[in-house]
């Protein structure tokens, strides 16, 4: 492949990629409204298109001609940066995200994935341990007290909690031997027993790395039990208490945008990625993984949305205590017990 | 060829940001400052062939130890620093130091710049091959330093705690 | 007890602690209630609330009215339990008056009275679930307070202002069908209680942030004059229907839930027990509802019937000057106490023998009880703020009236 | 509509707890009481309030140890213009009282009783707000419900009702 042609598959990769993310962003928040509309006795959006399809766009449509206040006394560069650096990391991430196998269209073939680095897991990691700046630099800049204790809430929340979440993950890197996510896919392949996938999250005890991802993810995102930075009934709103119109809606994306990585890496680490039946014709092959990829991500963006209609929210003290007194030690002991059981095999 | 010009734009964009880390006045910019010379340093990195080292440079330099400085900054509620002139001495010998300073570390480089010279992206820089240096090669020094950290670490919470907190310890034992 | 007695105001510009201004319009305190902050780190130092913001003189007002035109002005007093409001009123009234009101009246304002009170305890118990980040709760609470609600707008025409009791009685005899739609919710709410408390009373997120948080003993309760749940909660077993009766509450059997905690968790189970305390009264005034007429035989005092009216020139002429000239109530005073859903609901009536009240003064629950407020949060987190505000259950529009 | 006359007979009355316990401590104290419509009142002298509350309080046989409510009425131009009213509830014995307390209109002025009961705090800064009554040895007497820098207060029967002119 010479350089004239790898940027422009590039670019058109990239160009679907942030379409279909952004898309995905946007009807995730349709979703939470409408399941938990339902799990709460009412219909959520009806009224734009059938079954409110078309809220999404109102929605935009909506945010964009918002007058967009910036209020006095706010630290401008920043204030204005902030929410640009929250998207950009929350979006960037997925750069690095397989969705699939290989796409053969005759003598040209690419991977379901803009680009497929060997180090994949550490780049996500270390992209979205960058977001945290988004929101603590929102929450500073704003110059209001509410956004100041939802920043400084956030960034210790999200640097707390990201510890627990990368050694939750280094058991499955232990099993699979790569950082890369197309090798950690391909390690899960085939079944045990006979019948059950060789997902990692039934072997060697990674259902305990799952429970610890799964939480510390939640705390991560910011999201219900672990929405302390925004939690309204406090805070307000929170680091995003001062903004409104397209900033806001930065923020609104971002978060979920974020929701959507986390989810694609528990598909990808855990519940053996893309892997699934293959029948039918060679076309149809080659896009049931993709099929089957969204159809974990959708399970779990379904449980984010099933918990935040269940549960209230952790008091500050109380989500601290959780993770460095029993997220973190669980990994830990999780961590060490892989290592001596890969060590004894 | 790409590699090239990416990693000279990454060089001048790391040198700009350190820069700007020590002309800017307020100290939220400094330490952003330093984020993006620790973010081209991981380019850097990347654009060498050391992916484990750039990966791990953002996850903690930038993802971890900037945001605990920004997290000060921002409870400290820091302002603008004032400008002074300096000191007539600093100006008189830290001039002349900096620059014999440059002076040496290019002639150093020019000097050994055929012996052990690596082509872009070409440095051992799988995991795999930092493990071995880590566990095998260098273990001593390896542990020896985790040691050093740990002491300091413990300093630091010595320091760091209240003296209610000390005295309290004290009295249970 | 000087150490109940409260700070003088908060100065900022001190060192370590900062101001925050918690209020009045934030998402959590209820209508528009300020909270002056002093907090270090989250951690609050000293706590000042400021009320006032919906003041609108009712007390005043009311001494411009005729006796009986005061009866819509309590609805809007506590917007969530009217019923308890206009009882309170009207027992006032006719205490003064020495009326004696009908079995069936009685009955039916107890049971109506309980009925607000579930009302009430429904929107506390939501509002304060969303506090804490439950949001599901609410939404299964607003469900069955819309069966309340329609059940008031059945009887008086009125979903939240309802104004159905008067002075003498109620407004009119209820709908045919009323009693059968009341036993049917009577039936069914029990286990929807059971849902609230599935995803409540267990959860150990909820435990967590409700026990043990924002206790308060009984002596500083009592000498700050905390009532209802509010002092129940911290070990005080007294209830004003159970042992001060009003309005035939010694006909019925109910227990009164204590707790002796005196924290968040306590005051929850306390009403969430009353909930099921309450539809229990509800049953047993349906099973016993007396028959008769619900207004008293005080042709001075109660309007006529509308079919009375039109066929009687007395009652005619009764009701003219009922309405433009009110009734004259005999010189005195009488001080009133009901159990509203939030405590002791007192009205303070004074007359000067004229036909207007001289004074009408409201002993509001929410007032006393808010001054727990500070004694409960200091020294405690931001975050426990929050669940201390939905756990003594405050409605502004009583306290500033 | 049967109203049994009130009875404002002391030695009548000697045998309610509250009234035994105020007349056997100062009988000056209690300057008249009233039993009417089966509520108890006692009109207490202006400089024991502090006093004989605290001694209601303390009872050992009927303790009111409950303060329900503080409120004011304002017989304008009548002297003593003002009546604070303090309504106590005996928990354990399920028993109200009422004291009275009659100040003139010129600079009405009485002893806090926050320093008995804590709870007086907001009763008392509600009476100053809207009667214009000073409680001495208040913590913190400010305005409550109206705004700092309002003008007057609202409930005195020669407020102006329709604003000043």
């Amino acid at each position: 492949m010479n350089i004239t042609t790898f940027i422009i598959v590039s670019v058109i990769k990239t160009a679907l990629v942030l379409f279909v993310l952004l898309t995905a962003v946007a009807y995730t928040v349709w979703l939470e409204r409408k399941v938990v509309g339902h799990m709460q006795n009412r219909w959520g959006p009806t009224r734009v298109g059938p079954f409110g399809l078309l809220q999404p766009a109102a929605d935009g449509v909506k945010f964009l001609f918002k007058e967009d206040l910036t209020p006095p006394h706010v630290f401008k560069p920043l204030y204005i940066a902030a929410p640009m650096i929250a998207v950009i990391f929350a979006v960037t991430s997925i750069a690095v995200i397989p969705f699939g196998n290989w796409l053969n269209v005759g003598n040209f073939h690419t991977p379901f994935q803009i680009t497929d680095v060997n180090i994949g897991l550490l780049v996500v990691l270390g992209i979205t341990s960058l977001g945290v700046y988004g929101v603590a630099l929102s929450g500073w800049s704003s110059n209001s007290k509410y956004s100041l204790l939802g920043g400084l809430r956030a960034s210790a929340q999200m640097v707390s909690y990201e510890i627990a979440l990368g050694l939750s993950l280094v058991g499955v890197l232990i099993l699979a031997g790569t950082f890369s996510l197309r090798g950690i896919v391909e390690a899960q392949a085939g079944h045990f027993w006979g019948f059950i996938p060789n997902w990692f999250i039934f072997r060697g005890g990674q259902i305990v790395a799952f429970f610890i991802y799964l939480t510390a993810a939640y705390a991560e995102t910011n999201r219900i039990p672990f929405d302390l930075p925004e939690a309204e009934t406090e805070l307000v709103a929170g680091y995003h208490t001062e903004y409104s119109a397209m900033k806001f809606a930065m923020f609104f994306m971002a978060e979920y945008a974020n929701m959507i990585t986390v989810a694609c890496l528990a598909s990808l680490l855990f519940l053996g990625g893309w892997g699934g039946p293959l029948f039918g014709p060679s076309w149809l092959q080659q896009l049931l993984p993709l099929v089957w990829f969204v159809l974990r991500v959708f399970v779990f963006l379904f449980i984010y949305i099933w918990v935040r209609g269940t549960l209230p929210r952790f008091r500050y003290d109380q989500l601290m205590a959780f993770g460095w007194k029993f997220l973190l030690p669980l990994a830990i002991a999780n961590l060490m017990v892989t290592a001596i059981v890969v060590v004894l095999k | 060829m790409l590699h090239l010009i990416l990693f000279s734009v990454f060089g001048l964009v790391c040198v700009a940001g350190a820069v700007n880390l020590l002309l800017q006045r307020h100290p939220i910019n400094s330490a952003l400052s330093l984020v993006v010379v620790m973010g081209s340093l991981a380019v850097e990195f990347l654009l060498l062939g050391a992916e484990f080292v750039a990966a791990i440079q953002v996850i903690v330099y930038a993802g971890a130890v900037m945001v605990l400085f920004v997290f000060v900054i921002m409870l400290l509620n820091a302002g603008v620093e004032e400008q002074t002139s300096g000191s007539r001495v600093a100006w008189l010998l830290g001039i002349p130091a900096v620059l014999a300073g440059m002076v040496i570390v290019c002639w150093a480089l020019l000097e050994r710049s055929d012996a052990g010279r690596a082509a872009i992206g070409a440095l051992p820089g799988h995991p795999a091959d930092i493990a071995q240096l880590l566990f095998h090669q260098f273990l001593l020094p390896f542990e020896v330093t985790s040691i050093l950290v740990l002491i300091a670490i413990m300093g630091a919470v010595v320091l760091a705690a209240r003296p209610e907190s000390v005295e309290r310890t004290k009295k249970e034992g | 007890m000087a150490h109940l007695t409260p700070t003088p105001a908060l100065e900022p510009g001190q060192d370590k602690t900062m101001i925050l201004n918690m209020g009045p319009q934030h998402p959590s305190t209820h209508g528009v209630l300020r909270l002056l902050l002093e907090i270090d780190g989250e951690t609050v130092v000293r706590m000042m609330p400021d009320i006032g913001f919906l003041h609108t003189g009712i007390e005043k007002t009311c001494e411009a009215k005729f006796y009986h035109q005061v009866v819509p002005l309590t609805d809007r007093i506590d917007y969530l339990c009217p019923m308890t409001n206009n009882l309170c009123y009207a027992l006032a009234v006719e205490k003064l008056l020495g009326l004696e009101i009908p079995p069936k009246a009685q009955w039916l304002r107890v049971m109506l009275n309980e009925l607000t009170r579930i009302n009430s305890h429904l929107v506390w118990l939501g509002t304060h679930a969303m506090d804490i980040g439950a949001m599901t709760v609410f939404l299964y609470c607003f469900r069955e307070r819309e069966d309340v609600l329609r059940l008031f707008e059945a009887v008086s025409g009125q979903r939240m202002m309802t104004s159905y009791f008067r002075i003498g009685g109620v407004a009119l005899e209820p709908p045919l069908d009323f009693f059968d739609r009341v036993r049917k919710f009577a039936d069914a709410f029990p286990s929807k209680v059971d849902e609230y408390e599935g995803l409540l009373t267990g959860n150990p997120i909820w435990v967590m942030r409700t026990k043990g948080v924002a206790t308060i003993s009984a002596e500083d309760a009592l000498a700050l004059g905390a009532s209802g749940p509010t002092l129940r909660g911290s070990g005080v077993d007294f209830d004003l229907r159970r042992d001060m009766p009003y309005s035939g509450y010694e006909n019925f059997k109910f227990k009164v839930p204590v707790r002796q905690d005196g924290d968040v968790f306590a005051r929850y189970m306390c009403r969430v027990a009353e909930l099921r305390e309450s539809i229990g009264i509800v049953k047993q005034a349906l099973d016993g509802m007396p028959s008769g007429p619900v207004k008293a035989n005080a042709p001075k005092v109660v309007l006529p019937d509308r079919e009375k009216m039109k066929t009687e020139m007395e009652a005619l002429i009764y009701h003219f000057k009922i309405v433009t000239e009110g009734f004259a109530v005999p010189e005195g005073e009488v001080y009133q106490a009901v159990e509203s859903p939030r405590g002791e609901m007192g009205y303070y009536v004074v007359s000067d023998g004229s036909a207007k009240p001289y004074r009408v003064h409201m002993r509001s629950a929410c007032l006393a009880n808010m001054q727990t407020l500070p004694k409960m949060c200091e020294g405690r987190l931001l975050a426990d703020v929050v669940a201390a505000i939905g756990s003594i259950d405050i409605v502004l529009g009583e306290i500033d009236r | 509509m049967a109203l049994a006359p009130a009875v404002t007979d002391i030695e009548q009355l000697k045998g309610h707890p509250a009234v035994a316990r105020v007349a056997g401590w100062n009988p000056r104290a209690v300057e008249g009481v009233k039993f009417d419509r089966d509520e108890m009142t006692i009109y207490v002298e202006r400089s024991a309030i502090r006093q004989a509350s605290a001694l209601l309080r303390d009872d050992p046989t009927c303790p009111f140890n409950y303060l329900s409510d503080i409120t004011c009425v304002d017989w304008h131009p009548s002297e003593p213009r003002f009546e604070v009213i303090y309504h106590l509830l005996s928990i354990p014995n399920k028993e109200r009282v009422r004291l009275k307390v009659k100040l003139s209109g010129e600079t009405p002025a009485l002893d806090s009783i926050t320093s008995v009961w804590p709870g007086a705090n907001y009763f008392e800064r509600e009476i100053f707000d809207l009667f214009g009554i000073r409680f001495n040895g208040h913590p913190y007497l400010r305005r409550i419900l109206m705004p700092e820098n309002w003008e007057g207060h609202p409930l005195r029967k020669d407020y102006p009702v329709e604003g000043y002119r």
